[in-house]
């Protein structure tokens, strides 16, 4: 394992530090409960909390600012932070409009968020809802499993969120237009690499030089299959023919494109990427509003991307270009 | 008991990590360990006077120190036994059997898993099934222990030819085939490693070593 | 090789094309001379045109943009682009007040922006003028080679000059402030492995699993040693010392701070290093006006970070502070 | 000879970046392989007529392809020569002389680096001296390209024992001692491969290949 760090176990803490102070005017961290939170929440706007495991990096405490989220909660690398977490979090940003908790549909994550926000509900009567993200199509959804898991499209849900928060909707309005994006958003991801959770100290799965998994969750978990890695035109078209066959996205349909490194691809592939998902979306007769192409949700040093559409109305559109002023988004 | 369990699982850390880097994300040894390592930590502060309240104390410690799927799990499961254990001071066959059938039963609340979907569910419900025939034929306790830490773990094994239907082996869907679920083993192998402890340890009272 | 990419030789020009297809109302490319600019120039401020090689994305074409650079000149990987490259984009983004190169020290840098900005002057009349980044301290700086190598500090220059030029200032003193954050500007970096240059496709060293590279740049070329690979809090300790001793900084100094991620390493370890290099600053009576973490300057696929100070004065710090609004680097 | 030039170029591009990976970037054999390829390319575009015309054309391409420090350094290395080159059109020891000193005192001009400094001009400057005294020996050319690419050869050696001071790799310093220069071995391997190849053309006439 070759990392930048002191202690495995010191990982989350040293990072939420570090990360309070890079902005020491925008963000603050409880410490005890690992939450970050923004330096002066507005308890006039309906409160957006997120988080879950660490790892994902920016995501999520890199969202927390005006227009996004209002706290982060920061569990172990990958692994959902308990539900007191959650809870203080929960408290800590207490507003008159209520909160939306925004979750990424995890096993883990769903029951502590859950049972955080039924004890805020009914210790301290807060006013607690919450969207389940699951933008995946990796992973087929049905019943009687766990369902699809939420992966970068939420950085998406944040952002509409967050910007009718900011416009000072109310809650029930909040959830049913965060909704609407997570019903609204598809992703996909594949790794070249695996990534190295700290605790372990070895990667999470072996791979050989010529293979990449395909269909990648941002937990190191393998993806649907093993194949041989393809050259980045042929990943874009299948990434790009497997998200607009989901939803379906139509000839004339209007999305916002977030192409998404994994933590240990560089920015030069991403472009590449993005060079002929973006020629296939014309083609498709798809409008692109607007584009991302970074680092958003991160899976460690995983190297390999995502892409993610955000199927727009008039409504997302405006919500999606509303200022946002973030430590890892920004926008005017 | 419990003081075993918690050994076990900081020995184990590693391969029940190994095992979720199969068919998950890797971090099942170190989440559990967390936990485990608090209840630790905290000994000597827990109550002991009685098995509810020291049950209910360790499904709390647990509950907010377990990352993951396993901390509301496990907390849980812990919290539920206790509930069934109220001001208990002995246990027999019986008791334990109700203890973690209560425990199962809030697992599968919690996590809505089935047998048969590849959680610690699998391994869960024989032990119970063993324990409660054992008790119906009266059996003595170290036995009984001896048939349910044995079905759990054939109820591990044999989640090796399961598909996930729940948690995060679900993305891999049919690739956890040959894999056994962690959670599962894990189950398997503390109680395995309780049998074997109460069968070398001196005492026979079970409250004398919680 | 692991890389999302089709054709080693098709990188660069695909990248560029990339880019400019995620932020089309932005950026412009002109495919033949392959230098990004911005959509629509400002003839009327000074012209800024920086660029390099490429392979450090999102530098340099990454700071193309409102209160940053008019142009980015990327040549192949990790070399120069040729003096026709550098004098095309001097031409298209050709304004009244003349235009600064921004050129990082390096041989082949130096002599084709030379080259280009000879011909420019001679041929075109375009008042040129020309700065060296030159802020790597693991390089002994000499009158007798080729000196300092210019590394993540060019950010820091780039965003200096450009609040400068947008602010309507002449040449001269575009020029004199930009030189002047070049003269209190240092950084040095270390890497965890190597990266791999697309057209070559095996790494540019061979590193143990236990090793690092210390004082390397960002070309993949070795650095001033190997050593083992030392904890976070020791490589923050030895990095801030190094800077610190060379300008020198003191006591009662307000500075900048980047800590730059080379490409592989993902954000949760440079806020892990920051975290110890926050401290260490407060601890030297060093005031962080502003920090900045992420990957700016980056060199391909590495793993490995650098750390850059900047000692502000009032003019420095207004400048640094004044809006920008590139792909890569966005303030209000 | 250019021919030759190009040949060879792109024959040992992998050789070349392997030796700049040692103690620069690793693109060395790249960025040269970049302009002699369209050399190569637009080989029959490029004016035959006069070595001057040719040289520059050459240079102009190689200037403009070439990335790196390459580019502007053998590019302005064959414009120098073109130049002193003028409109002849056949070459003896001493015009020979003449071409690659102009070529040497532009790179020097261009990149400041001196003898010792454990670059190109380290394999060149031998080779300047050697067609001197071999034109002032009056030997016949063949003899005397041997010579020179074996003081090419011999030079480029020697930078084995250098500490670099010019160009990426003198960011290494020290570290650079045990590496050759890739720039000056590609000008031996160079003369050495444009001597062969004349050993065993036909043609005796410099001009007759270019
Ligand atoms: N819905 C569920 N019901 C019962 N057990 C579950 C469920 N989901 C996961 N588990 C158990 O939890 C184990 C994984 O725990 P852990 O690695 O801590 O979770 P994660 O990393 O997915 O958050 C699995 O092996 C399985 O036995
Ligand atoms: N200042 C200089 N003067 C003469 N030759 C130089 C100089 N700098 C570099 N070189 C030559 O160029 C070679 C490296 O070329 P190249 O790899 O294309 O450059 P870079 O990658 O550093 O831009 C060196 O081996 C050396 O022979
Ligand atoms: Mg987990
Ligand atoms: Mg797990
Ligand atoms: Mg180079
Ligand atoms: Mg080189």
């Amino acid at each position: 394992m070759k990392k930048i760090i002191n202690k495995p176990e010191q990982v989350v803490l040293e990072m939420c530090q570090g990360m309070v102070k890079a902005y020491p005017d925008k963000l603050a961290l409880d410490p005890k409960y690992r939450f970050i939170t923004r330096k002066d929440p507005n308890p006039r706007k309906v409160s957006l909390v997120s988080g879950g495991g660490s790892g994902h990096e920016p995501a999520h405490a890199g969202y927390v600012g005006t227009g996004m989220l209002d706290a982060a909660v920061c569990g172990d690398v990958f692994a959902s932070p308990s539900s007191t977490q959650v809870y203080k979090a929960i408290l800590a940003t207490r507003s008159e409009k209520g909160t939306l908790l925004i979750v990424k549909n995890y096993t883990g994550d769903c029951m502590n968020f859950d049972g955080a926000a039924e004890m805020a509900r009914e210790d301290d009567d807060v006013d607690v809802e919450s969207v389940y993200v699951n933008d995946d199509v990796a992973v087929k959804d049905s019943l009687y499993t766990a369902g699809r898991r939420g992966v970068a499209g939420t950085v998406f849900v944040h952002k509409i969120a967050g910007a009718a928060a900011e416009l000072g909707w109310d809650l029930p309005a909040v959830k049913a237009v965060a909704e609407k994006a997570v019903s609204r958003v598809r992703s996909i991801g594949f790794a070249l690499t695996s990534c190295t959770v700290p605790a372990r100290g070895v990667p999470t799965f072996d791979i050989g030089e010529g293979d990449m998994e395909y269909g990648v969750g941002i937990h190191g978990e393998p993806g649907i299959s093993r194949e041989a890695l393809a050259p980045a035109d042929e990943l874009a078209s299948r990434a790009v023919a497997a998200l607009l066959a989901d939803l379906p996205f139509r000839k004339g349909d209007e999305v916002a494109v977030l192409v998404n490194g994994l933590g240990g691809t560089p920015l030069q592939e991403l472009f590449i990427l993005n060079n002929k998902a973006s020629d296939l979306l014309a083609e498709a007769g798809i409008g692109i509003h607007k584009t991302f192409v970074g680092n958003h949700m991160t899976s460690l040093d995983m190297a390999g991307a995502s892409i993610t559409l955000l199927q727009l109305d008039g409504e997302l559109k405006g919500l999606l270009d509303a200022p946002a002023d973030t430590t890892a988004f920004r926008q005017a | 008991m419990v003081a075993r369990m918690v050994e076990l699982v900081l020995e184990k850390e590693a391969e029940f990590s190994a095992l979720d880097a199969a068919v998950g994300d890797g971090d099942f040894g170190a989440s559990l360990a967390k936990g485990f390592s608090k209840l630790r930590e905290e000994w000597e502060e827990l109550p002991k006077e009685d098995m509810g309240a020291f049950l209910k104390a360790c499904g709390l410690l647990i509950g907010e120190e377990c990352g993951g799927a396993s901390g509301p799990l496990w907390g849980g499961a812990f919290r539920a036994a206790a509930k069934a254990a109220k001001d208990k001071e002995a246990l027999g066959v019986e008791d334990l059997a109700l203890l973690l059938d209560q425990a199962v039963l809030s697992i599968q609340k919690t996590g809505k898993a089935e047998a048969g979907d590849k959680t610690m569910v699998d391994a869960l419900l024989p032990a119970v099934k063993s324990l409660v025939q054992d008790a119906q034929a009266h059996l003595p306790l170290e036995e009984a222990l001896k048939n349910a830490a044995a079905a759990a773990m054939e109820g591990a094994e044999a989640t090796r030819d399961m598909v996930a239907k729940r948690g995060r082996a679900s993305y891999l869907g049919e690739r956890t085939v040959g894999h056994p679920d962690p959670g599962a083993m894990a189950v398997g192998i503390l109680l395995q490693g309780v049998y074997e402890h109460r069968k070398t340890a001196e005492s026979k009272r079970f409250t004398d070593e919680l």
